[in-house]
């Protein structure tokens, strides 16, 4: 006997509303369904009517956990319209505030997962681990989260000699922190229990369902936009790309607190090779971009994050396209969901395996395909969406 | 005022358990309040517990604009919590919409769904105002304010 | 090497180390993390402003409405439409407003939340 | 007469249990907050002592709801019923004297078979409210049932076989008798497996299967509101009590300890909270440090490693005794 349990939209696996409607019998999982439309706000349309300074404060409000990539890709893309070069400062400059709020959502993530998977002490010490972190945003940036630190031309403010012995300080105590928690996780039997074999996802499948960002890297591919397509400076700034070859959720963990170790160096080289001069250019609150498209790519903590513009010579956007890792990423999670054979998914294996993607709806929810005969709009389901991909897939090879 | 009266307004005003409920956030009003939760801040001081389900808990904690699709969903909610219940809508975007204006798919503010007693701006909330407005908010109940 | 309950030397250590929390509403309130150029609540100083309407112009979340008093026209602030982006503080000509530290933008009411 | 009804009522009955159980909630509570670093309750009375209490008073203030799916007779039957089978269990504890309030050969046994009975109820309580997510969590209330009542059971019955005696006024005697405690000793094994065993029956982490927060909501509580809630977590602290005098009693020499003469009934209480309080913070401590199992690992588990070693402990006592 097979019955549907809905979980979501309020649900406390996960705060924000998403909707997984799982067929299981008894415990065992054989069906999936998700809809992410609960969070549409409408964002791309509301671009179009702002002009491109006001847009920007829309854009970082996309996500919350990621507003620092958001902002860096629409600035990049901007930047690029204009055809403007940022200073060499301001780009190490967003390189610091990019890494710290990677360090931030990863430990933000990490934390999260533990406590979706029970364990709630782990989950206390990571979040009052990466309240020092919280701190040095706020003191660089002025906000705790919505940094509002990238700015078209530039960055908002400098760094001073006081803030980066600070940085410098709680980056000590993260990295001894980090190096004591991968002992942990290593170690403590129930907690790989939950986490070992789960989810499993082959780097093929990996690769056909388009994944992107750590949960890519987590199956053992060397992809990184940082690294294949180097942006605002990355090219300078040496670091290596963390890749586990697991598959599993535990995998995902470690590529995510290997990721936390490599933003901690990039920081510190960032630190000392500070170049001086100009942080920001001058650009005023209203101007016209030329007419053109442009397209903007960043590594933002979840994976590879586009931003994509069409503009036709006015005070606005003509058209604005996000794309975003997580709905990427989604497809697989509708994947890894089903029990097939002897690969057996439990609801208790929901939160890992929904977990380990390290979802962020908010970023995602924007896909709605309107039926121009029938005039009526509908929210794609993933399955459908799967669907799509698979048959582009096909057409393609 | 009887004795049983004021004592139970009291336990009322210690033990509020919340809700958490995300109408369209951007995510950082929702880190936000979770941070509340943990050991630099840590809202367990007031005795509050993070419910899962609606029927457990007193206090209702919104972020987001209100988007159309979540629109029935929270006021399912909100008619699923016990009485007394109260609502706080933490975040610019959930006490007027903010920033998202001129967005299709958005409604102005949660008080224009379900009723609202307190109010907190920021964008996103810092935890100790999410603290200071639970406070202010029980403070309140105590006396039989809202 | 697995060993079950690895974690529990750090637990102990921390029940004997100094609590994490600060006990903000009601003591400790000087412990709370506010450093220099936090933005906080708009100050908006009457005497500065000359009634350019540039804040008016940028501002992303509609939180500004002009109105005319007996000195000519000058902006109002909506706290609870406000996303605290500091952009109307950068625009200012004349840095008639500035972004003050409150952060506690709390109110019962709606209306309460307003600068005039 | 008239002073065992008192007896059975205020001290050492179903008040003062009540208000230990609630006490000792506070103590869980407190010492997890402090492990993670954190203070904890502290705004309801010193030291938020008096926050159980609140909770409770606060929640049998609350409005009642009966969902109209729900079964309206094991919706208003079950909060009751769960409670009353617990608080009989604890009458039996010896808290102050050898003796509990009520005490006969065997009394062992009815208070394995209350604690079993207990489940069942709370798994009538999530079938009753015909929800989803509490069919699920009624479910796994029972199936972990299978996984850890016999080796709870076994491991009780170590004690009994190694004191020779069925009651618990028999075992304490036993363990006086003899001078040492019966966790000095092969029983050292007995009491890890009952602390484990009793994590799984009070259904905190590692094995919260039932009302996994993070899975099925609130697990079999799901529907239930106000007062019934407010009764369902008094089974829950009740239960905390039961089990860690049960654990003192058995395995701690319960009331046992340096006795001056015309203060017993006093110093048998102290001595016997004291010991149940140092099994809670065991238990407490279990709490903190573990993830939660997946239903099939936590069944695979007592079976593969539990099981055996009960029955091992089970041959080894028989041959000692």
């Amino acid at each position: 006997m097979s019955f549907e349990v809905p979980i979501g939209p309020q649900h406390p696996i996960h705060v924000e509303p998403l909707m997984l409607r799982l067929k299981v019998e008894g415990e065992l999982i054989i069906d999936v369904d998700v809809d992410v439309s609960y969070i549409h706000r409408g964002i791309e349309k509301g671009l179009e009517v702002r002009t491109y300074l006001q847009g920007l404060y829309l854009a970082e409000r996309i996500c919350g956990i990621c507003n620092c990539a958001h902002s860096l890709c629409y600035c990049l893309n901007v930047e690029q319209l204009l055809g403007k070069e940022v200073p060499p400062r301001a780009n190490y400059l967003r390189i610091i505030v990019e890494e710290l709020s990677r360090i931030h959502s990863h430990l933000l993530w990490i934390g999260h997962y533990f406590h979706t998977l029970g364990f709630e002490t782990l989950f206390m010490y990571f979040w009052r681990d990466r309240e020092r972190i919280m701190d040095m945003i706020e003191l660089i940036t002025g906000n705790r989260v919505i940094t509002s630190y990238n700015v078209i031309g530039g960055v908002r403010r400098d760094i001073t000699p006081e803030i980066e012995s600070k940085l410098r300080k709680t980056i000590e105590y993260v990295r001894e922190r980090m190096n004591y928690y991968d002992k942990v996780i290593d170690s403590e039997p129930s907690l790989l229990g939950r986490l070992q074999g789960v989810g499993v996802l082959k780097p093929a499948d990996a690769i056909s369902l388009g994944t992107v960002g750590p949960h890519l890297r987590a199956s053992g591919i060397k992809h990184d936009v940082r690294l294949d397509d180097p942006y605002s400076g990355h090219d300078e700034v040496p670091f290596n790309v963390v890749t586990y070859d697991t598959c599993d959720c535990y995998a995902r963990v470690k590529v995510r607190m290997g990721e936390v170790l490599e933003s901690l160096n990039m920081i510190s080289y960032a630190l000392d090779n500070l170049p001086s001069g100009d942080y920001r250019l001058k650009i005023p609150p209203f101007f016209k971009a030329p007419e053109g498209e442009s397209l903007s790519r960043v590594e933002a903590p979840r994976g590879e994050l586009v931003h994509y513009s069409i503009s036709n010579g006015g005070m606005n956007p003509y058209r604005y396209k996000v794309r975003t890792p997580t709905l990427a990423n989604l497809l697989s999670v509708a994947v890894m969901l089903k029990s097939k054979g002897d690969y057996e998914v439990y609801i208790a294996d929901v939160p890992a395996i929904l977990g380990g993607i390290d979802p962020c709806i908010c970023c995602t929810a924007r896909v709605i395909i309107t039926d121009e005969v029938k005039k009526k709009r509908r929210v794609t389901t993933l399955t459908e969406l799967e669907r799509y991909a698979r048959e582009r897939e096909v057409r393609k090879s | 005022m009887g004795l049983v009266a004021r004592l139970v307004r009291k336990c009322r005003a210690r033990s509020p358990w919340i809700l958490l409920f995300d109408t369209g956030a951007c995510n950082a009003c929702d880190i936000e309040v979770a941070a509340c939760l943990t050991p630099r801040y840590d809202v367990e001081r007031f005795g509050t517990l993070l419910r899962g389900s609606p029927r457990h808990a007193d206090i209702l904690v919104v972020t987001g604009p209100v988007t159309r699709q979540s629109r029935d969903r929270i006021i399912r909610i909100y008619e699923q919590m016990p009485e007394p219940k109260y609502v706080v809508a933490a975040g610019t975007c959930a006490t007027s919409g903010g920033v998202y204006w001129g967005c299709y798919n958005t409604y102005p503010g949660l008080d224009s769904v379900i009723p609202v007693h307190a109010y907190v701006s920021g964008c996103p909330v810092k935890p100790e105002a999410v603290l200071m407005a639970l406070s202010i908010l029980l403070e309140k109940i105590e006396k039989v304010e809202v | 090497m697995k060993v079950p309950g690895y974690f529990l030397a750090e637990a102990l250590r921390n029940l004997f180390k100094k609590r994490a929390t600060i006990l903000y509403p009601y003591r400790e309130v000087d412990k709370i993390h506010l450093p220099e150029g936090f933005r906080g609540k708009i100050e908006f100083d009457r005497s500065k402003c000359i009634g350019c309407q540039l804040c008016f112009r940028v501002c992303p979340a509609k939180a500004i409405k002009m109105i005319e008093d007996e000195k000519g026209k000058r902006p109002v602030f909506f706290i609870y439409r406000c996303i605290y982006c500091g952009q109307c503080a950068e625009v200012c000509p004349t840095k008639a407003i500035t972004l003050g530290k409150a952060f506690e933008n709390i109110a019962l009411r709606k209306e309460d939340l307003e600068v005039r | 007469m008239i002073w065992k009804i008192l007896e059975a009522l205020i001290f050492p009955g179903a008040v003062f249990i009540l208000t230990v159980s609630l006490f000792y909630e506070w103590i869980d509570r407190k010492l997890y907050a402090r492990l993670q670093n954190r203070v904890g309750p502290h705004l309801a009375g010193p030291f938020g002592l008096f926050q159980p209490a609140a909770d409770f008073i606060k929640l049998l203030s609350k409005e009642d709801i009966i969902p109209a799916a729900a079964d309206r007779f094991l919706f208003t039957l079950t909060p009751i019923l769960a409670p009353t089978l617990i608080l009989l269990g604890c009458m039996f504890l010896p808290v102050a004297g050898l003796n509990g309030i009520v005490s006969f050969n065997g009394d062992l046994i009815v208070i394995i078979a209350l604690m079993s009975f207990c489940t069942i109820t709370i798994y009538l309580a999530g079938e009753g409210s015909n929800n989803r997510f509490a069919s699920i969590g009624a479910t796994r209330a029972a199936l972990q049932l299978i996984g850890y009542e016999i080796p709870l059971t076994l491991a009780l019955l170590c004690a009994a076989i190694s004191t020779g005696s069925l009651s618990l006024r028999g075992i304490v005697e036993a363990q006086m008798a003899n001078g040492t405690w019966l966790i000095a000793g092969p029983q050292l094994i007995g009491f890890a497996i009952f602390v484990v065993a009793s994590q799984a029956e009070m259904e905190r982490i590692p094995f919260d299967i039932p009302e996994a927060e993070q899975e099925i909501v609130a697990g079999w509580s799901v529907e239930y509101t106000g007062r019934r809630l407010g009764l369902f977590r008094l089974t829950k602290d009740l239960e905390l009590f039961l089990l860690s005098g049960l654990g003192a009693t058995l395995f701690l020499g319960g009331p046992l300890g340096p006795l001056i003469p015309g203060l017993e009934p006093l110093l048998h209480t102290i001595y016997f909270l004291a010991k149940s309080i140092l099994v809670l913070i065991v238990f407490t401590l279990v709490r903190t440090v573990f993830a939660r199992l997946r239903i099939d690992q936590m069944i695979s588990f007592s079976w593969k490693y539990l099981m055996p070693l009960a029955i091992f402990l089970v041959i080894i006592t028989e041959v000692i005794a």
